[in-house]
C-alpha cells in the first residue's frame, strides 16, 4: 500500500490517513469490548485474541506514524492540515495505549480461575460500557468534525472516575471483611483501573478532536462548563 | 375517553404518591435508626474516654480498684509489642509465601499453599486463639505474649500472602523476562524488579492485615492473657488494651469502668488511624498503578 | 512495550548461577511449606483436641442440650442455636435498614451530605468489636431493658413466640441489636456502591413510563443491584457469626436453649471465650474445641454457599 | 387519541449554562416532528423538557410554558407521573430492564397504573408487541430475559413498552443511533405506522432520517429554534442561511 506516495496529492494522502486512523480506532474499540467479554465469560481464548489484536494495533500505529512523518517532510503542510497530521499522530498514540489496557484486562482473565462475580460489582460493566461509548463517540466526532460532541465525551469521564472509586471502595471493604476474597478483589481493582485509563484516553481523543476542529484547546481549561444531559448522560 | 376510568386511576395515583412519600420517610427512619446508635458509640467513647484519658493513664501501671488512679501504660506497651511481634512473624512468612505462590508455585506445594492460605483466611479469630492456646500455652505451661502474637499471626499471614501473590501476578511478565534475559538471578529479579513494582499493593496488604489484628480481643483472652505489671518477657502473660477493656468493663468497679472507656478511646484512635492510612495509601496509588 | 532481548550469557558459570538461583526458590518455598504445615497442624490440633468429645457423643454432640462441666455433660446445641438466632436476627434488622440508608444516600441525599456520611460509615466498619461490647454493656443493655423490650412486648410482635416476657438487659435480643449495629455500616456502604453503579438510563426508563420515584427505585434500580446487595449481606452474616466480644458482653452467658429472644443465652464464641481458660477436665476442653471446629465449618459452609449462589444468578446488563 | 403540544418561551438551564433559550413551537398531532441540529444545540434538552425529565436533574431549571392539549404541564397541580402516562419516551440506546422478562418489561407500567389485569393484560402485551412489529419474533419466549434480544429488537421492545401505557405523544431521542442500518430501517417503518395514532417527536442528527420519516422539521442551533416548518419545504427551500449551511453540510 506504499505505492508512489510522493506522487499523490496531499488531499488524497490525508483522506487515506483519516481512514487508516478510523480503522485503527475500530480495532482499539473492539479490543476493549473483547477484553471485557473475555473477562465476563472467563474465556481464555478470547483473551489471547485480544493480545494478538494488540500486536496488530501496535503495527498500525507505527504505520500511521511513518505516514505522518513522511507527509510532514514531503508536503510541509500548514494550518489545518498540519493540525490534522499532528492530531492523527497523537490520537493513534492514544489508541495504541487503549490496546495496552485491553491487554492488561485480558491478562487478568488468566489470574481468575472462574467467572468473576461481576453482577455483584455492576461498576465494572458500566465502566466498560461508558469507556467504549467514549471512544466510539470521540471518533464519531472526528468523522463529523463535531466539536460539541467531542467536548461532551470529555464530560463523561467524571462518571467513570466515580464508578472506579466506587468499585475500589467496595472491593477494599470486601478484602477487609473477608480475606478469602482478596484474590478476586485485587484482579477486579486492576480491571477497574485499566477501564478508567481507557476512559481517560477516550477523553484525550475527544480533546484532540476538539482542538482539531476548532483550533482551540480545552485540554487544561479550568472548567468545561456544564452541559445538559444531551451527552453527559453516557448514552 | 378516560372519564370512566378517571376516578379509580386518580385515586390509585394518589395512593402511589402516598406510598412513595411513606417509603422515603421509612428510609429516613432507617437512617436515623442506624446513625443514632453508631454516633452514640463514638460519642460515648470520645466523650467519656476523653475525661479519663490523662497523662497518668498513659504512663503508669494499674492500681488495685480500691486504691484508684493508675494507668494502662503496660497494656499500651503490651499491645504494641504483641501486634509488633505478630507482624515480625507474619510479614516475612506472608511475603515469602506470596512470592513462592506467585513466582514458583506451579506445583503441589504452591497449590496446597494457595488452597490452605484461603482456608486460613476464613479462620474465625477465636479459633486462631484456640489453636495458639493448644499449641503454645498448653505446651509452655503458661500464658505468654508470644502465644498471643502467634494467634494474631495466624490471622495476619494469609492476608499478606494472598495480597503479595496477587500483587506480584499483576506485574507484567515481560519485566521478568527482561531481567532474566540480562542474566539476573531469580532472587534478584524478584527482589529488585518484581517486588518493588508490586510494593504499593503489598504494603496495603500489610496495612489491612494490621488493621484487622490491632483491635482483636478474642484470641488474646487465653493466650497473652493479662498482667498488672510491666512486661517481663515475651514468654510471660502480658496486658493488652483490648483484653483490658473487656476485663475492666465486666468488673464491678466504677473506677475501672471509666478506665475501660479511656482505653477504648486509645484503641479506637489507633485502629482508625491505621484504617485511614490503609485506605488513603492505596487510593493514592490507584492511578499510578494502572500501568503508565 | 520494551520487550528488549539481551544477548545470551556465556556458558561458563551456568551451574553456579543455577545454584545461586535455587536458594531463593528454596527459601521462599520453605516458608510456604511452613504455612502449609501450620494449617495442617491447626486442623490436626482441632481434630485431636476435640476427639474425646466426638468419640464420647459423636455427631450427637451437636444436638445435645446439656452443658454441665461438673458432671462432665456437654452438648453444643444451645450455643449453635444462640449463634444462629442472634446472627439471623441481626441480619433481619440490618438488611432492611441498610438498604433504606443506601437508597437514601444514592437516590435522594444531596451530594454535599453524601461524602462525609460515606466516610463516617466506612470508618465505623473498623471500630473494634470490644468497643461495641463496652457500649453494649453500659448503654444499650440498660436502654433495651427499660425502654425497648417493654415496647416490643406490648406491640403485636409480642405475640410471636420469639418475644416473651421482658427479661434482664443481657439477652439474645440485646446481642442481636449490637451485632446489627456492627454490620450495618458494611452492608449499607456496599449496597450504596452497588446502587450507584446502576446505569442512569435504567431509572429514567422507568420514570418515563410514569413510575413514581420509589417505584423506579424499588423495581428497577434495586433489582439491578441485587447481586451487590446480596453479597453485602453474606459479608455481614459472616462477620456476625464469628463475632466474639460484642456477643460475649451482651448475650447474658446463660446456657439456655430457647427461641425467646428476651432471655439470656449463649453463643459459640462466647462459651469458648469464657471457659477455655478455666477448663480443667480433658472432656471440657475437648468440647470447647469441638465447638470451635463447628464454628469454623459453618463459616466455611457459608462461604461455599455464597459461591454456589453466585454461580446460579446471572449477570444483568450485557 | 393523539394530542398537540405547544411550547411558549421554553427555557432550560443547567447551573449558569442556558441550553434552551426560549423556544416557541407547535407540535401537530398525528404527525412526526423531527428535531435536527448539531450536537449541543439543545435538541435533547428540549425533548426532555416535554415530559419533565429534567425534574430529576437537580441543577436543571425550566421556565416558560409547555401546553399538552390546553394544559401547561409545568403548571400547578400537574403530576409528572400522570403526565408521563400521556407523554411517553424512547431513549437513544435501548434500555430494557435486564432483570425482567420480555413480558414483564411491557407490563411493568400498566400494572402500576392499573390499566389492565389478567386476560386484558395479555391482550395488551400482544397488541403493543404487534404494533412494534415484534410479536412474531418473541411470541414464543415472552418469559425469556429481554437481554437475549438483539439491539434492534430491544429498541422495538422499548417502543412497545412505551406504547403500553397508551400515551398521546411519543418522544424519541435518536432512537436508531445505536443500531445497524437494517434495524434502523425497521424503526423508521415503525415510526411511519405509529404516526396514524400518535403525536411523535423525534430527535435525530441524521438529516436523511429526518427527511425520510418526518412531516415537520425543526432546526435547533445554540439553544434556539432557528427554523421550523414542513419537512419538504425546509429541506428544499430553507429560509434561514444557517439552516441551509447545516443541511448542506457546510457547517463550522
Amino acid at each position: 500500500m506504499t505505492a508512489p506516495r510522493e506522487a499523490r496529492h496531499l488531499r488524497d494522502e490525508l483522506d487515506f490517513l483519516r481512514s487508516q486512523l478510523l480503522e485503527m480506532a475500530g480495532l482499539a474499540e473492539d479490543l476493549v469490548e473483547m477484553a471485557v467479554a473475555a473477562l465476563v465469560a472467563n474465556d481464555e481464548e478470547k483473551a489471547d485474541a485480544v493480545i494478538l489484536g494488540d500486536r496488530e494495533l501496535d503495527a498500525m500505529e507505527v504505520e500511521i506514524e511513518d505516514a505522518c512523518i513522511s507527509l510532514l517532510a514531503l508536503h510541509q503542510p500548514v494550518a489545518r492540515d498540519l493540525r490534522l497530521i499532528t492530531m492523527v499522530m497523537r490520537i493513534s498514540n492514544d489508541l495504541e495505549r487503549v490496546g495496552d489496557h485491553g491487554v492488561n484486562i485480558a491478562e487478568s482473565v488468566r489470574h481468575l480461575d472462574a467467572k468473576p462475580p461481576l453482577h455483584r460489582f455492576p461498576q465494572v460493566e458500566e465502566m466498560a460500557r461508558i469507556a467504549q461509548g467514549m471512544l466510539a463517540d470521540s471518533l464519531d466526532a472526528f468523522v463529523r468534525r463535531d466539536p460539541e460532541l467531542a467536548r461532551a465525551v470529555c464530560l463523561r469521564d467524571d462518571r467513570v472516575d466515580g464508578l472506579n472509586d466506587s468499585l475500589f471502595r467496595s472491593l477494599l471493604t470486601h478484602m477487609m471483611e473477608d480475606p478469602r476474597r482478596i484474590g478476586i478483589a485485587m484482579s477486579l481493582i486492576l480491571v477497574g483501573r485499566n477501564l478508567e485509563r481507557v476512559a481517560d484516553l477516550g477523553t484525550n481523543v475527544g480533546e484532540d478532536v476538539y482542538y482539531l476542529v476548532t483550533g482551540t484547546s480545552i485540554k487544561h481549561a479550568q472548567k468545561l462548563g456544564e452541559v445538559g444531559p444531551d451527552h453527559a448522560a453516557g448514552g | 375517553m378516560d372519564t370512566a376510568s378517571a376516578p379509580p386511576r386518580a385515586l390509585r395515583l394518589r395512593l402511589r404518591h402516598l406510598r412513595d412519600r411513606l417509603l422515603v420517610a421509612l428510609c429516613l427512619v432507617a437512617l436515623a435508626l442506624a446513625v443514632i446508635p453508631l454516633v452514640w458509640v463514638l460519642w460515648e467513647v470520645v466523650g467519656v474516654g476523653v475525661r479519663h484519658v490523662s497523662w497518668e493513664f498513659l504512663t503508669t501501671l494499674p492500681q488495685p480498684p480500691t486504691v484508684g488512679g493508675g494507668g494502662w501504660a503496660n497494656a499500651i506497651v503490651g499491645s504494641v509489642v504483641v501486634v509488633g511481634m505478630a507482624m515480625v512473624m507474619g510479614v516475612p512468612v506472608g511475603v515469602a509465601t506470596g512470592i513462592y505462590m506467585s513466582e514458583y508455585g506451579d506445583n503441589l506445594l504452591g497449590k496446597s499453599a494457595r488452597f490452605l492460605s484461603e482456608v486460613l483466611a476464613g479462620l474465625p479469630s477465636i479459633v486462631a486463639g484456640i489453636v495458639a492456646y493448644g499449641l503454645i500455652v498448653v505446651t509452655m505451661g503458661r500464658f505468654s505474649a508470644v502465644s498471643g502474637s502467634a494467634a494474631l499471626a495466624l490471622l495476619f499471614i494469609p492476608i499478606v500472602a494472598i495480597t503479595t501473590q496477587e500483587a506480584l501476578k499483576m506485574v507484567p511478565g515481560h519485566q521478568r523476562e527482561a531481567s532474566f534475559a540480562l542474566g539476573v538471578s531469580e532472587a534478584a529479579t524478584t527482589l529488585r524488579v518484581v517486588l518493588p513494582a508490586a510494593m504499593g499493593n503489598v504494603l496495603t496488604g500489610v496495612m489491612i492485615a494490621t488493621a484487622r489484628i490491632a483491635g482483636e480481643t478474642a484470641p488474646l483472652l487465653f493466650t497473652a492473657f493479662n498482667s498488672r505489671y510491666w512486661m517481663e518477657g515475651v514468654d510471660r502473660p502480658t496486658a493488652t488494651i483490648p483484653v483490658n477493656i473487656y476485663s475492666y468493663a465486666i468488673s464491678p468497679f466504677e473506677h475501672w469502668h471509666q478506665q475501660a472507656w479511656a482505653g477504648a478511646l486509645v484503641l479506637l484512635a489507633m485502629v482508625l488511624a491505621l484504617n485511614v492510612a490503609a485506605r488513603t495509601l492505596w487510593a493514592r496509588r490507584a492511578r499510578f498503578m494502572a500501568g503508565d | 512495550m520494551s520487550r528488549s532481548v539481551a544477548p545470551l550469557p556465556g556458558r561458563d558459570g551456568r551451574a553456579r548461577r543455577h545454584l545461586r538461583q535455587r536458594w531463593f526458590r528454596y527459601a521462599t518455598g520453605a516458608l510456604a511449606l511452613l504455612v502449609v504445615v501450620v494449617v495442617l497442624l491447626i486442623v490436626q490440633q482441632l481434630w485431636v483436641q476435640s476427639r474425646p468429645t466426638w468419640s464420647e457423643w459423636g455427631l450427637g454432640f451437636l444436638v445435645r442440650t446439656t452443658w454441665n462441666p461438673v458432671q462432665g455433660e456437654f452438648g453444643a446445641l444451645p450455643f449453635i442455636a444462640g449463634t444462629l438466632l442472634t446472627s439471623l436476627m441481626a441480619l433481619l434488622i440490618a438488611v432492611p435498614i441498610s438498604i433504606g440508608i443506601a437508597i437514601l444516600l444514592s437516590e435522594y441525599a444531596p451530594r454535599r451530605l453524601r461524602d462525609p456520611l460515606i466516610f463516617v460509615v466506612e470508618l465505623l466498619a473498623a471500630v473494634p468489636s470490644v468497643v461495641f461490647g463496652l457500649w453494649g454493656i453500659f448503654v444499650l443493655a440498660p436502654l433495651v431493658q427499660q425502654h425497648v423490650m417493654p415496647v416490643v412486648a406490648a406491640s403485636p410482635l409480642g405475640l410471636l413466640p420469639f418475644f416473651g416476657e421482658p427479661g434482664p438487659g443481657y439477652t439474645l435480643f440485646t446481642a442481636s441489636l449490637i451485632l446489627a449495629v456492627m454490620i450495618i455500616p458494611i452492608i449499607a456502604s456496599l449496597s450504596r456502591e452497588a446502587l450507584m453503579a446502576v446505569p442512569r438510563d435504567q431509572k429514567e426508563a422507568a420514570l418515563a413510563l410514569g413510575a413514581t420515584r420509589w417505584e423506579a427505585t424499588r423495581h428497577v434500580v434495586l433489582t439491578y443491584a441485587r447481586g451487590g446487595i446480596f453479597s453485602a449481606a453474606v459479608l455481614g452474616l459472616g462477620r456476625a457469626l464469628g463475632e466474639t466480644m460484642a456477643t460475649t458482653m451482651t448475650i447474658g452467658n446463660r446456657v439456655n436453649l430457647t427461641l425467646d429472644y428476651f432471655q439470656s443465652g449463649y453463643s459459640m464464641t462466647a462459651i469458648i471465650a469464657n471457659e477455655l481458660r478455666e477448663a480443667a477436665s480433658e472432656i471440657h476442653v475437648s468440647s470447647l474445641v469441638a465447638i470451635g471446629l463447628v464454628l469454623f465449618l459453618i463459616s466455611f459452609l457459608l462461604n461455599s454457599l455464597g459461591r454456589l449462589l453466585l454461580m446460579r444468578t446471572h449477570t444483568p446488563g450485557t | 387519541m393523539a394530542e398537540q403540544m405547544i411550547t411558549r418561551d421554553l427555557k432550560v438551564s443547567f447551573g449558569d449554562h442556558q441550553a434552551v433559550k426560549g423556544v416557541d413551537m407547535e407540535i401537530r398531532p398525528r404527525a412526526v416532528t423531527a428535531i435536527i441540529g448539531p450536537s449541543g444545540c439543545g435538541k435533547t434538552t428540549f425533548l426532555r423538557a416535554l415530559n419533565r425529565m429534567h425534574d430529576h436533574t437537580p441543577s436543571a431549571r425550566v421556565s416558560g410554558e409547555v401546553l399538552l392539549g390546553d394544559r401547561d404541564i409545568y403548571g400547578d397541580g400537574v403530576d409528572p407521573v400522570e403526565l408521563r402516562i400521556r407523554v411517553g419516551m424512547v431513549f437513544q440506546r435501548p434500555n430494557p430492564f435486564p432483570t425482567m422478562s420480555i413480558r414483564d418489561n411491557i407490563t411493568f407500567a400498566p400494572k402500576r397504573h392499573g390499566l389492565a389485569k389478567g386476560k386484558a393484560l395479555d391482550d395488551l402485551v400482544e397488541r403493543v408487541l404487534r404494533q412494534a412489529a415484534l410479536w412474531d419474533e418473541v411470541k414464543d419466549r415472552l418469559g425469556a430475559s429481554a437481554v437475549g434480544l438483539s439491539g434492534g429488537q430491544q429498541q422495538r421492545l422499548c417502543i412497545a413498552r412505551a406504547l403500553a401505557v397508551e400515551p398521546r405523544v411519543l418522544l424519541m431521542d435518536e432512537p436508531a443511533s445505536a443500531l445497524d442500518p437494517t434495524a434502523t430501517q425497521r424503526i423508521e417503518d415503525l415510526i411511519y405506522e405509529l404516526k396514524k395514532d400518535y403525536t411523535i417527536v423525534i430527535v435525530t442528527h441524521n438529516m436523511q432520517q429526518a427527511a425520510r420519516v418526518s412531516d415537520y422539521t425543526a432546526f435547533f442551533y445554540m439553544g434556539l429554534l432557528v427554523e421550523f416548518g414542513e419537512t419538504d419545504g425546509l429541506f428544499t427551500n430553507p429560509r434561514e442561511e444557517r439552516t441551509e449551511a447545516y443541511i448542506t453540510g457546510r457547517f463550522g
